[in-house]
């Protein structure tokens, strides 16, 4: 039977079940108060029928391919023609596999149309004896949990028991993300390490990454000019445009627009963090940077870049509007009214209680909004890679073009280079560094916004 | 309270010695002219930012507007084809069965359709016509099988030269064009091949649909994955879980999560979903996944603050009269919670969907002339689309690049709309 | 538990091709034009990630896991085929499909120059003969030339063009000099430094890979020159003017016949024993070398047909599929 | 503070056994200390008030008797707590059981976002108490009916319970609370935001329902207690300062912090 | 309702002017009428208290003094409001000179997030009132000391004012306040968030102030009305339905409402 019959089998017994323990208690309670609804009844037997077969089927269907080749390598016609060399061995055995399973027609290697019946054959003994394994497990699951429906069983404790299990997995499968980002960053950095002295790594100045390394000469991944692109893009200039920006729209939208108009401008302001980076990247390099390299000739700048940080950083400034303007407008909010109120009837103005009582009170959670949007900023890539270029200066000079380290990570993973060279390794140890720096970010953001909200809760 | 009967001779004598505010004077009143100046520069300071952002939100839509509607249309030839003359080795039987296109393919429609041109435009006539022009007159020919025996006038999608310089002029095909509209053989007409066709590498023929339906299989995968699980662990996370360090470390984690640059989370799928799970490589499964754990944490994130939005009044009230902590979150908090957590998720998926660095990094950069097929066949999404093509050589990409743009702003505004709409619709209704 | 029939990967229903950039978009076309006049096939897969990324992807093995055709804008090297082999990858096929030229441009506008490849090895190189680089005008590289200054914008380090220019630009103007010939002789490490680095001081400027933005570049700026695969310069042939390199300027014609020192041939590899496995091989092949003649869609792209004799050669072993041998190469190489 | 004997005022005659008892119960948010040794029994055919200044743990030591404070993770409960003879607080008690024999009314009145039928109904079927709609609706009407808001809400049964006036609401509240026949009723401040009017049909309905429950009912208002209440418990920085007959309590009261505070000297 | 003859009870001698006088106010929040028909008259030298139940209105009556209500964008305030004769709804008016004269005190103690010494300079600094810091420091250790404060910080007067006790913050309120030298004094409940203690500290605070300024207190505590005003007005339902000396309002009231809600009947 296949895995999909068998599993709406398995699914099809779990009814049977649910409805038959709702009978079992109805019958034996009569009109007697039970502790649980029928429906926990139900659902506990259900599951116990559903769950431990589906629970084996599923270990069942990542086993057997192994132990189905194991089998086949074992039979006569195997050992006669299967190769020795493992990579071409196991291509074989695939082969075989699909022929069996009628997934190709015609093989790479014709030796597997030999094995594809061995194949076929033990596949099916394998089929049958999981059949048969999930169907007892059903079946004993369904017993052990009916002969226990009882009008006096606890029966909405057990399931609610599991659904608390199922939320606890469902919150740590972030835990499981965040361990897999650093394992994987963290194992193929190590590698890159052992090629390049992590302290050049760090406080180099050149960056011009070389596929091999030779030893004896700087292998030019000096991170240091990426990093400062990084901050110049995005903690610089970006800044520049979005903190005064955001700050004042909030500003005005929270004490000064009519709730018409806030309820219409503060959502359109929202668009401009939904627009795709791709976009931005695409404006920056098509409408805004030539614009800002005429500007800059016009005004006597020679040799000024048509991919500069300039206008990379502006249109990534225009981007983190929203979220410097939405925390502040929050942060903003949540100093209660009553300070607005006690400083207004001081005889203040509306912008001498803004600028004296309101931001003074709030900076703490714009301080936060504004940390999380620079590390909004030095993670966005697209931007950068359409429109400021690869270049890896180390200048200051905003007309230059720089590169950023997550332009560098989309360059030295989709150019064109060798895998498990240092250069593709690079990349991850670039990637750890913003994670790590990011995660540090967040970390000082949140802890500054929680304590601020903590003073006023 | 005795202490202070105590000092109130020494207050006594201090107080009195301040003389009433006198108001009326000139300077008072300067200073509060002052005053009300500064307040109008600052209101004015505030209105000119908000201005000036939503400037900016138009600058950007109107250019892409104004770049990418052209891309939406196709110039069309008029071409002269005598099928009678020409020789097709096919039957209209044949044209009507399931292998038409095949049959069309091997008679040498394209040695026609090409000939045709050079009889109708002189020598240059292959140039004028698009590469792909003999596709067109094959589904008319499978439309209208009777043409075969005869002649027909087919309006084939001109190349991508002449359609520049139709559209905008300043090339070489320029002097030749104006011939062309002299002789009334060149129409303009809306290019559903745009809508319905997938990647192509001659920009009269490319089509959206394929990265359009990648993008939608990736954000399937992506729902299916982050909604649940984003959901189920908010209410965890709010309703159940005790102040300890584990609980502590899945915060930490997830608001981490959330602002993690979207590129680990491709370096995560290549090393993870790639090299360890050993998945198709550009496959829309592998897309959703790596979208999908970059999604869920906006979701948690939103899904707590409606969760925490619940009155707490709703809960007691249901604990009160004895519904268990389970029953209380499935009866009433999560239904209740609903709307901000659609509206939460909703923004997640906007967000899934403009996303294009983690892509790239899972090789859904690769070519791809066809739609996807399946969530394991390869596609690309949207967003790659739009960076792939304002890569491409040829200059009739630009347009098309600012029209898959437009494509994909409808798609994020929309989705940004109804969730700006559900945040409205729904907000404080206790 | 290992499944030990788990590493061939599964079966595949289309074609995947890998490597070189350059080749990319004539693969593409193919591609395109083979799922048109073939409508029962999957459409194939095609990677850009360069020719010596492709070559090591494509050599891995010989499988369902493993690309059927890799695309190289170079020939394959001895070590790539050795270790080919040493995976059992025996039965390469190599094609000749055609001929690209990286180009070297600038404005119309500008002032015409011409410039031989010792000279763009001087103005360009890290260390040219082993002395830093202190040119900033090209007047410093030689007095005959204009007195502007040094502005190239060319492709970044990892790019395929970038490999391009200096194996046929920058390497031979090195090599132009009997004592670099001498070095590398000695010593092979120092001669690959001083002829293949170019330098960062600035007056070369590593654009991005998108070639479209050096074209506006050159626009914007007259005095520079640009390097770029020649189907841009096609493209934008109203606006740009090729730079002569050794007197001979970058056309079709000098392209195909080998004087431009830019040309180079493009080829793609191709699996023998994949031709039968996977589905659409043959009709893709045929695709190629229906596309590849002169007046043929691909040189409508930008490609240079090789010559006639060329062509029939690779006709022939696209008929008969006969595997590479070391020795080709050796001839080759 | 003076320990409060507990047992002379309560039944000169009878040994009738109470219906819930509390013994020296401490109740501890963290380390704070909000309850101090507290005893205190509440009867059957009675309204036990409590009274006293805002914080000084009324609201605390109610959300004890059922064991609503188990929604609050810093709290803690000492001292023995007994319904009907029975530890609530023995790991056997099955809370839900609890509160569906304790019930609780809020001081805000907090209805469910639902409609008015299904406020009431809510209780009833997750205790799984009416096996067929008719004896769902008999339930509903009867529960309207002696909440008094039967006559008032007949004919928009579907409307939403949130749309009702604020002491409707709180009758909804009532209602829902007896539709699954609880045996104690605990009302937290329960016409604290409701205007005079809604506030005496609140205070008849209690009335009323004294027959059937034994009602416990926190309150500010010193003159409402007086009104509605027959045994009086007055707190004060978390101990009870003096529980007695309400009339006794107010018109003589033992203590003078009492006094001082029934006569508005603080609070 | 009665129309109240609003000059009987007040100035039985002489025609010394009114500080403030209110006459026929109705507010409106959208289409809601607050506040019907109101006219009042607060003097110097005269604490006046403003009593009734939740909502009657009596927080919105108190903030039309000082157009607190211009804030909240629904409110519209019709009738005639003058301060020494001024009309402060005409548009010749500054609110911010108005609010200057007519201090106001909140509820909840809201110091600002800034130390004890800028929350109480912070008013004479925006309005410039003093020239040199040491004038400054002056006006703050005045205030202070009016506010019956200083012993007890002034020796960390740069510590945050949200570290002081409730009541020291409300004081410190009070204080800031009076910096500005206002000529009336309005507070909303300023003792409803202290303990007993504080709430003493603050009622003595308030017959200290009364010989220099005109001061409204709203209050729900009717002892608290007794033991600190000279005049008392009795709101219901948004109307004035008794004003009058304190001393006859809660010993002899003439209307059947004001008694009711004094001896608790409702509220
Ligand atoms: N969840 C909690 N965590 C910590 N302390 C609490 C909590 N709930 C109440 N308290 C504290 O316990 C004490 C008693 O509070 P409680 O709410 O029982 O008072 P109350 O008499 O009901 O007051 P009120 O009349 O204002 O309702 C107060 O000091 C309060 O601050
Ligand atoms: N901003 C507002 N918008 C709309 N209605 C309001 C607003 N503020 C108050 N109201 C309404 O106006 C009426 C009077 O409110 P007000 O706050 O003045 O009452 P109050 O007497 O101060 O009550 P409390 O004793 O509870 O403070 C109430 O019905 C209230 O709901
Ligand atoms: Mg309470
Ligand atoms: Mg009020």
């Amino acid at each position: 039977m296949s895995t999909l019959a068998l599993l709406i089998l398995l699914i099809g017994l779990g009814i049977v079940a649910w409805v038959s323990a709702r009978l079992r208690l109805s019958r034996l309670a009569g009109e007697e108060r039970t502790h649980s609804l029928p429906l926990y009844h139900g659902w506990y037997v259900a599951l116990w029928t559903a769950v431990p077969p589906i629970l084996f089927l599923i270990l069942w269907v990542n086993i057997t391919p192994a132990l189905v080749s194991y089998a086949v390598i074992d039979t006569p016609v195997a050992a006669r023609i299967l190769p020795s060399e493992p990579l071409e061995r196991s291509a074989l055995l695939a082969e075989a596999r699909a022929l069996a399973k009628g997934q190709i027609e015609a093989p790479f290697n014709a030796d597997a149309r030999l094995l594809a019946p061995a194949y076929a054959e033990t596949q099916s003994r394998y089929d049958l004896g999981a059949t048969a394994l999930a169907l007892i497990l059903a079946f004993a699951g369904f017993a052990y949990a009916f002969t226990r429906v009882r009008p006096d069983f606890r029966a909405r404790t057990r399931v609610e028991r599991i659904v608390m299990a199922a939320l606890l997995g469902a919150s740590l499968v972030a835990i499981l993300t965040t361990v897999g980002i650093v394992a994987s960053l963290l194992f193929e950095s190590f590698r890159f390490f052992s090629m390049v002295n992590p302290l050049d790594f760090l406080f180099g100045t050149r960056w011009s990454p070389q596929a091999t390394v030779l030893p004896g000469e700087d292998p030019g991944f000096g991170a240091v000019p990426l990093f400062w692109g990084t901050i110049f893009i995005g903690a610089i200039i970006a800044m520049l445009v979005a903190i005064p920006l955001g700050l004042m729209s909030a500003v005005y939208l929270t004490q000064y627009a009519r709730p018409a108009v806030r309820r219409w401008m503060k959502p359109i302001l929202e668009i401009l963090a939904g627009v795709p980076t791709v976009v931005y990247g695409y404006f920056a390099a098509l409408t805004v940077a030539p614009v800002i390299r005429d500007a800059a000739a016009a005004i006597g700048i020679a040799n000024a870049s048509s991919e500069s940080a300039l206008a990379a950083g502006l249109v990534m400034g225009i981007m983190i509007i929203p979220f410097v303007s939405s925390m502040a407008d929050d942060s903003i909010a949540a100093v209660p009214g009553s300070m607005r109120d006690g400083s207004l009837a001081m005889g203040a103005t509306s912008s001498e209680t803004i600028r004296r009582v309101l931001i003074p009170a709030a900076l703490p959670g714009v301080v936060g909004g504004v940390l999380l949007a620079v590390s909004r900023a030095i993670g966005e890539t697209m931007i950068v890679v359409m429109a400021a270029g690869l270049a890896a200066n180390l200048t200051a000079n905003p007309f230059a073009s720089v590169t950023t380290v997550t332009t560098q990570i989309v360059q030295l993973l989709t150019g064109d280079q060798e895998f498990d060279s240092a250069k593709t390794l690079a990349a991850f140890a670039l990637g750890l560094v913003l994670f790590v720096v990011t995660l540090l970010l967040n970390i000082v953001a949140l802890r500054v916004v929680k304590r601020y909200r903590e003073a006023y809760e | 309270m005795t202490g202070m009967v105590a000092q109130m001779p020494d207050r006594d004598r201090k107080v009195a010695e301040r003389v009433p505010t006198d108001w009326k004077t000139g300077a008072m009143q300067t200073r509060i002219r002052r005053r009300y100046a500064a307040e109008r520069r600052f209101r004015f300071m505030g209105l000119a930012a908000v201005v000036l952002s939503a400037a900016f939100l138009a600058f950007l839509l109107v250019t892409m507007l104004a770049q990418g509607l052209r891309g939406f249309t196709e110039t069309r030839l008029a071409l002269p084809i005598d099928f009678a003359a020409a020789g097709l080795e096919v039957t209209p039987a044949q044209l009507e069965q399931r292998g038409a296109d095949a049959a069309l393919a091997s008679a040498g429609l394209e040695r026609v359709v090409d000939n045709a041109a050079v009889a109708a435009f002189g020598p240059d006539g292959m140039d004028l016509i698009s590469d792909t022009a003999w596709i067109r007159v094959g589904e008319r020919l499978k439309a209208d099988p009777g043409l075969l025996g005869g002649q027909a006038v087919i309006a084939v999608p001109a190349s991508a030269g002449v359609d520049l310089a139709a559209k905008s002029g300043d090339t070489p095909l320029d002097a030749r064009v104006a011939e062309l509209r002299a002789q009334n053989r060149l129409t303009t007409g809306f290019a559903w091949g745009f809508l319905t066709g997938a990647d192509s590498t001659d920009p009269t023929r490319v089509g959206i649909w394929g990265a359009l339906k990648g993008s939608i299989l990736t954000m399937v995968v992506t729902l299916l994955l982050a909604f649940p699980i984003g959901v189920l662990s908010a209410v965890y996370l709010e309703e159940y879980a005790p102040r300890n360090r584990w609980t502590d470390l899945i915060e930490v984690s997830i608001n981490n999560l959330a602002a993690v640059p979207s590129i680990i989370f491709g370096l995560l799928g290549l090393a993870v979903f790639l090299a360890t799970f050993q998945m198709p490589r550009s496959a829309a499964l592998v897309g959703g996944l790596t979208l999908a754990l970059m999604t869920m944490p906006v979701i948690v994130i939103a899904g707590r603050n409606a969760v925490k939005a619940v009155p707490p009044s709703i809960r007691d009230a249901a604990l009160g009269i004895g519904a268990s902590r389970v029953q209380v979150v499935f009866h009433h908090v999560i239904p209740l919670a609903l709307p901000g957590i659609l509206t939460g998720t909703i923004i997640g998926m906007a967000r899934a969907l403009g996303e294009t660095a983690p892509l790239l990094m899972i090789g859904m950069r690769a070519f791809i002339a066809g739609p996807p097929g399946g969530f394991t066949s390869p596609a690309t999404a949207l967003p790659v689309q739009v960076f792939l093509w304002s890569d491409e050589v040829s200059r009739g990409f630009v347009e098309k690049t600012s029209a898959a743009i437009i494509v994909l702003l409808v798609f994020l505004l929309a989705m940004n709309g109804l969730a700006i709409y559900l945040r409205n619709k729904f907000e404080q209704r206790w | 538990i290992a499944d030990p029939a788990a590493e061939g990967g599964e079966p595949r229903d289309r074609i995947r091709i890998v490597g070189s950039s350059t080749v990319y978009p004539f693969t593409t076309a193919v591609a395109e034009g083979f799922v048109n006049h073939n409508p029962g096939f999957e459409a194939p897969i095609v990677e850009q990630n360069g020719t010596g990324a492709g070559i090591s992807l494509f050599c891995e093995g010989v499988g369902a896991r493993f690309p059927d055709i890799a695309n190289a804008s170079r020939r394959m090297k001895p070590a790539e085929l050795a270790s080919c082999r040493q995976n059992g990858v025996t039965e390469v096929v190599e094609l000749l499909v055609g001929i690209d030229g990286v180009a070297i441009a600038e404005s119309r506008r500008g002032t015409a120059i011409a410039l031989t490849t010792e000279q763009v090895y001087r103005a360009l190189a890290a260390e040219p003969y082993g002395r830093p680089n202190t040119t900033r005008l090209w007047s410093d590289v030689d007095p005959a030339l204009p007195n502007i200054p040094i502005v190239v914008y060319g492709p970044p380090s990892t790019s395929g063009t970038r490999d391009a220019l200096v194996e046929l630009i920058i390497r031979p103007g090195c090599l132009s000099n009997p004592a670099m010939v001498a070095l590398e002789a000695s010593d092979k490490d120092r001669a690959e430094a001083i002829c293949t680095r170019l330098r960062e001081d600035g007056p070369y400027v590593s654009a991005g890979e998108n070639d479209n933005l050096i074209v506006q570049r050159l626009n914007a700026n007259p005095d520079a020159v640009g390097i770029f695969g020649f189907s841009f310069l096609e493209e934008n042939a109203r606006t740009l003017r090729g730079v002569p390199i050794n007197g001979v300027e970058p056309s079709a014609a000098t392209i195909a016949d080998g004087t431009y020192p830019g040309a180079r041939s493009l080829y793609i590899y191709v699996k023998k024993p994949h031709m039968a496995a996977v589905p659409g091989m043959r009709e893709f092949i045929a695709e190629f070398a229906g596309a590849w003649n002169p007046g043929g869609y691909l040189t409508r792209r930008g490609m240079i047909p090789a010559p006639a004799d060329q062509r029939a050669a690779s006709l022939e072993r696209a008929r008969t599929l006969p595997p590479l041998t070391p020795s080709d190469l050796g001839e080759a190489g | 503070m003076t320990q409060v004997h507990i047992d002379t005022p309560v039944q000169p005659d009878a040994p009738a056994p109470h219906k819930m008892t509390a013994r020296n119960v401490d109740v501890f948010y963290g380390s704070k200390q909000a309850i101090k040794d507290v005893s205190i029994d509440v009867d059957m055919d009675r309204v036990t008030a409590f009274i006293g200044p805002s914080g000084c743990g009324k609201s605390t030591f109610l959300r004890t008797l059922n064991r609503m404070n188990d929604t609050v993770s810093s709290a803690r409960v000492t001292g023995d707590i007994r319904l009907d003879g029975d530890d609530i607080y023995s790991p056997q008690m099955d809370v839900v059981q609890l509160r569906a024999r304790v019930g609780m009314v809020f001081q805000k009145p907090n209805p469910f976002p639902k409609s008015i039928y299904e406020n009431v109904a809510y209780g009833p079927r997750i205790h799984g108490l009416a096996a067929a709609r008719g004896e769902m609706d008999e339930i509903v009407e009867g529960s309207l009916k002696r909440a008094g808001l039967w006559e008032e809400v007949k004919d928009r049964l579907s409307d939403s319970g949130t749309a009702l006036s604020g002491g409707q609401q709180q009758r909804l509240c009532i209602a829902r609370a007896i539709a699954v026949d609880p045996e104690v009723i605990l009302m937290d401040e329960p016409c604290s935001a409701l205007d005079p009017i809604a506030t005496a049909k609140i205070e008849e309905l209690i009335h009323e329902l004294r027959g059937r429950y034994a009602i416990v009912i926190v309150t500010h208002n010193m003159q409402q207690a007086a009104r509605v209440s027959q045994r009086t418990a007055f707190f004060h920085l978390g101990t009870l300062v003096e529980y007695g007959e309400t009339s006794e309590i107010f018109t003589n009261p033992r203590e003078v912090r009492t006094k001082d505070y029934i006569t508005g000297r603080y609070g």
